[in-house]
């Protein structure tokens, strides 16, 4: 077949660290390494770098400084927000609103809550992957501590109300988290106008390194510490301070927000493309996820008839990467939740690909993937004892 | 993840297809799942001379599937009904762990196929002590 | 003054990051920076990848490399184990052994647990920082599920009788935890002749980046995990994993342990030096901590009358970064939880000094610190209403 | 953290020393909290005529004492009681948060060797709302 190159389509999963991003954590490593919490002056100077980072991730989300608080990525934050709200507030009351359509990092926190007396609601989602707002009003107990709902999914895309989300939260007096890790860079956000109470990104998803990310956490809000030990943080997250990693996390939220509709507005010509060239070439074809309120690089498609993990492995084959929500392919076996959610029976649901574009992404990757993609497919349900032709 | 063989008989599967008067039939598995697989056998004085099958499936499924049918064409029934999915990983130069039960579809496939073919042929059909192939799966949530 | 130059003598707190180290990892942020948990092939390396530096880690200390699981650094390898311990046994018992003078990593989770129904015995160390084994044996009782005691101390450079503690802990069937962010770089280690179950360490300590490290914990041992979420490393801590740090924490541990004694050897001389050569020149000093079982590169002295960050400051302004044990110095106003535990007056525990000496340090540095320090001391003291010529 | 001045005042501090004959001295701190502050004052016709000072503490503590010593020279009495640890602490060009409490130091060193010089002069010592001096620090395990 074709000669092989790599044609990146996951870049929702993780995606290259930006050189202009690298260069500016290049010092931290090698030079100006000096701990952040200490009293001398080269290590002072790693403090005003936390510190200018901090603003720039600050400002990206319309926060101020003094809520951010780095930690060591998506999961982290996210396991952060949800036991540390839940543990702090106990008293209170023992009831979390979620939605079923969240990253394990939120749902298995969930689960482990209810091992632990806490009771979770998890909203159902139309076939779009939207919640209803009315059944998140009526889900509202006098126990509800904390509402947590992502920002916009990972696999569909789906992007919440959130803005009206905080607005129902914030009546009613009830922490509201959002997993923005897969929004930031994507989307424009501001937590106050949004009504946003703690909010999770992840480095790695917006073109800065990998192991690095933060939670914001509105001023004011009650949380108990995840990771105890030294004073780092404000004595909210122990730990000596990830230098490079923080520097280049301030330097790719800025780069990522400051041209964040042009840059979406390329994304989303070339995704267009190519979603509306696999649903003409490639018949028997779903489209999964909301037609309009979708973040800008992802496709999520169900072929009928096959199944996920092979496909992904012809893709590979000639050089394509991409994801799937099919039980098979992930060491777990059963398919996708969010796909489920949305009401796609089993046997579709392992049928689909999820192909999420970003920087990398090119218009020759688009004529690739869209000259090869529906040959695989055919070849596949050919081999399939599901499909009669 | 993959061995070559298994990515060999994956991209350049043997034996894909139907054959339109086979004379023994068998389907495992479930479309919930993730697997289907079906295999024609063409029984001629006891020997296996054609196979095919189609899959519905990861790679190592449809990898064991061309394994299994290559392996048993050709031979007597008895050879093909002792065919062991362990069988089939070792020729494909081993499956990682978690895709073992892969293999024992294709074995599985093979028994029902056989005891298809027995029982059109108004045979007793042997006792088949593969269970529960079209929900081996343990769907557990962690 | 002198000239002013960088003499950098904080290494226990963190250091500078190999070139070689470097090296290895930049291909990972622009290139190789495919999600470790995918199928494609381009993941598949990056897999592997973290396989050859799980090897790495596990060979460094004598494990397997399945008994390797790569978490954000020492804070989090501390929290999980004896979290993760304490939860994961809370029906066979609620008592936890320690010492006086663990890092608040471990120390501020044991007081966490002390809030959540558990019982904590903090044992107290002799005048050189060292436990007694027999205090250990006496306060074991039926319900002790875990002893954690670190493995050389972060202050004062003290080495435990780890391999001796490792016995009695298995004798009776105790879970043992060392805290060896000090120790990984600096002694031979070996979890398997040590009988150690779960030990931590950081990568940024030993010349590997920040932001990543490992927590080792024996095959068969039961755990809760900490970080919720997706099914890396082997399920037991989410989060898509940190492809540069792992390699670089792989390959820092390499050159760390391959030449551990030459490295050590040149490190303890210049250290010697110093420390004779402050000993001699500074009246009313105290050495404190182990004179022979501690750490190649530490130095932690007390001058008495005088406080310890008017003492740094002297220093940085001479470009000496060092840290000290006094109250001031670190936002907190408590002397050294550790030099407290030694028996020093609160007084004496004010007025300590931290030299930490590693790669980066010359006999040009020591010349330099044996000149400066003593007119730095005498001048303090001569401002000092405690001292009296 | 430190200002410059903070800095150069606390490198070059004024005013270090004794006054072997001072007619009013102050101490207050505690060795136990790592701070300890002394001020000697020569007065002569309720002018503050010499000032020095001794201390044990931290960066912010000997800049304060030395600033402090700095703005009573050639005072008042009165004027030098009215010293407050924020103009202290403004003409050093601001203390971190933290470190405001060392300038309260000054001001109360300052006070207790004014009263010392009242009660040698058979006068009656002014009231000192500055309490607890000696113990200022709250020691939580945090
Ligand atoms: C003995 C000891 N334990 C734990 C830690 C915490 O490690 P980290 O700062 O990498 O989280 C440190 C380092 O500060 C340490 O010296
Ligand atoms: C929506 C969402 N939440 C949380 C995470 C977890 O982030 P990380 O893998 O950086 O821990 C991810 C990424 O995988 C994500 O897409
Ligand atoms: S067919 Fe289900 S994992 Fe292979
Ligand atoms: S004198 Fe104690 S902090 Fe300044």
């Amino acid at each position: 077949m074709e000669q092989k190159r790599l044609i990146y389509m996951d870049h929702a999963a993780t995606t290259y660290t930006k050189p202009e991003v690298v260069e500016t954590m290049m010092p931290f490593f090698t030079e100006q390494f000096g701990n952040a919490s200490s009293v001398y002056t080269f290590g002072r100077k790693s403090k005003a770098a936390v510190e200018t980072a901090r603003e720039q991730v600050a400002k990206a989300i319309g926060a101020k400084s003094d809520e951010i608080y780095f930690v060591n990525g998506g999961s982290e934050a996210d396991n952060w927000a949800i036991k540390g709200i839940a543990w702090a507030h106990r008293d209170k009351g023992n009831h979390i609103i979620t939605t079923k359509i969240e990253h394990h990092a939120v749902l298995h926190v969930c689960e482990y809550l209810e091992n632990n007396g806490f009771e979770v609601t998890y909203l159902s989602v139309d076939e779009n992957g939207l919640i209803d707002l009315d059944e998140l009003k009526r889900a509202i107990t006098d126990k509800t501590i904390l509402i947590t709902i992502m920002f916009a999914n990972n696999e569909i895309g789906t992007i919440q109300p959130i803005a009206e989300i905080g607005k129902i939260a914030r009546e009613r007096g009830i922490i509201f988290h959002t997993d923005a890790v897969q929004a930031v860079g994507n989307v424009a956000i501001d937590v106050e106008k949004m009504n946003i109470d703690l909010l999770s990104l992840a480095g790695h998803k917006f073109y800065g390194p990998k192991g690095i990310g933060a939670l914001y956490i509105r001023k004011g809000i009650k949380i108990e510490n995840l990771i105890h030990g030294g004073g780092q943080e404000r004595r909210r997250r122990a730990g000596t301070e990830n230098l490079p990693g923080i520097v280049g996390l301030g330097k790719a939220i800025e780069m990522a927000t400051e041209n964040l509709e042009e840059h979406n507005e390329k994304i989303r010509k070339m995704r267009d493309r190519l979603l509306n060239g696999i649903m003409e070439k490639i018949p028997y074809t779903k489209l999964n996820g909301h037609p309009e309120k979708r973040l800008p690089g992802n496709i999520n498609v169900s072929f009928k008839f096959i199944e996920g993990e092979s496909l992904l492995l012809m893709l590979d084959q000639l050089g394509i990467c991409a994801s799937t929500g099919s039980a098979c392919s992930s060491g777990s076996l059963d398919p996708s939740h969010v796909l489920l959610a949305i009401g796609l029976p089993h046997e579709i649901a392992h049928g689909s690909l999820r192909l999420s574009l970003g920087d990398l992404t090119t218009e020759e990757d688009i004529d690739y993937v869209l000259e090869v993609l529906p040959k695989i497919v055919q070849r596949l349900r050919e081999m399939s004892p599901l499909y009669e032709d | 993840m993959y061995s070559d063989k298994v990515m060999d008989h994956f991209m350049n599967p043997r034996n894909v297809g139907e054959i339109v008067d086979a004379n023994g039939v068998g389907e495992v598995g479930n479309a919930k799942c993730g697997d289907i697989m079906k295999i024609y056998l063409e029984v001629e004085d006891n020997i296996i001379k054609d196979v095919k099958f189609k899959t519905f499936g990861c790679g190592a499924a449809i990898a064991s599937s061309s394994m299994a049918t290559e392996l048993i064409k050709g031979k007597t029934l008895e050879e093909a009904w002792n065919l062991t999915n362990k069988a089939v990983a070792e020729a494909l130069d081993g499956l990682p762990p978690v895709k073992m039960h892969c293999s024992v579809l294709a074995e599985g496939a093979i028994h029902k196929a056989i005891n298809d073919y027995r029982i059109r042929m108004g045979l007793e059909p042997w006792e088949d002590n593969i269970t529960d192939l079209d929900d081996h799966h343990h769907h557990n949530n962690e």
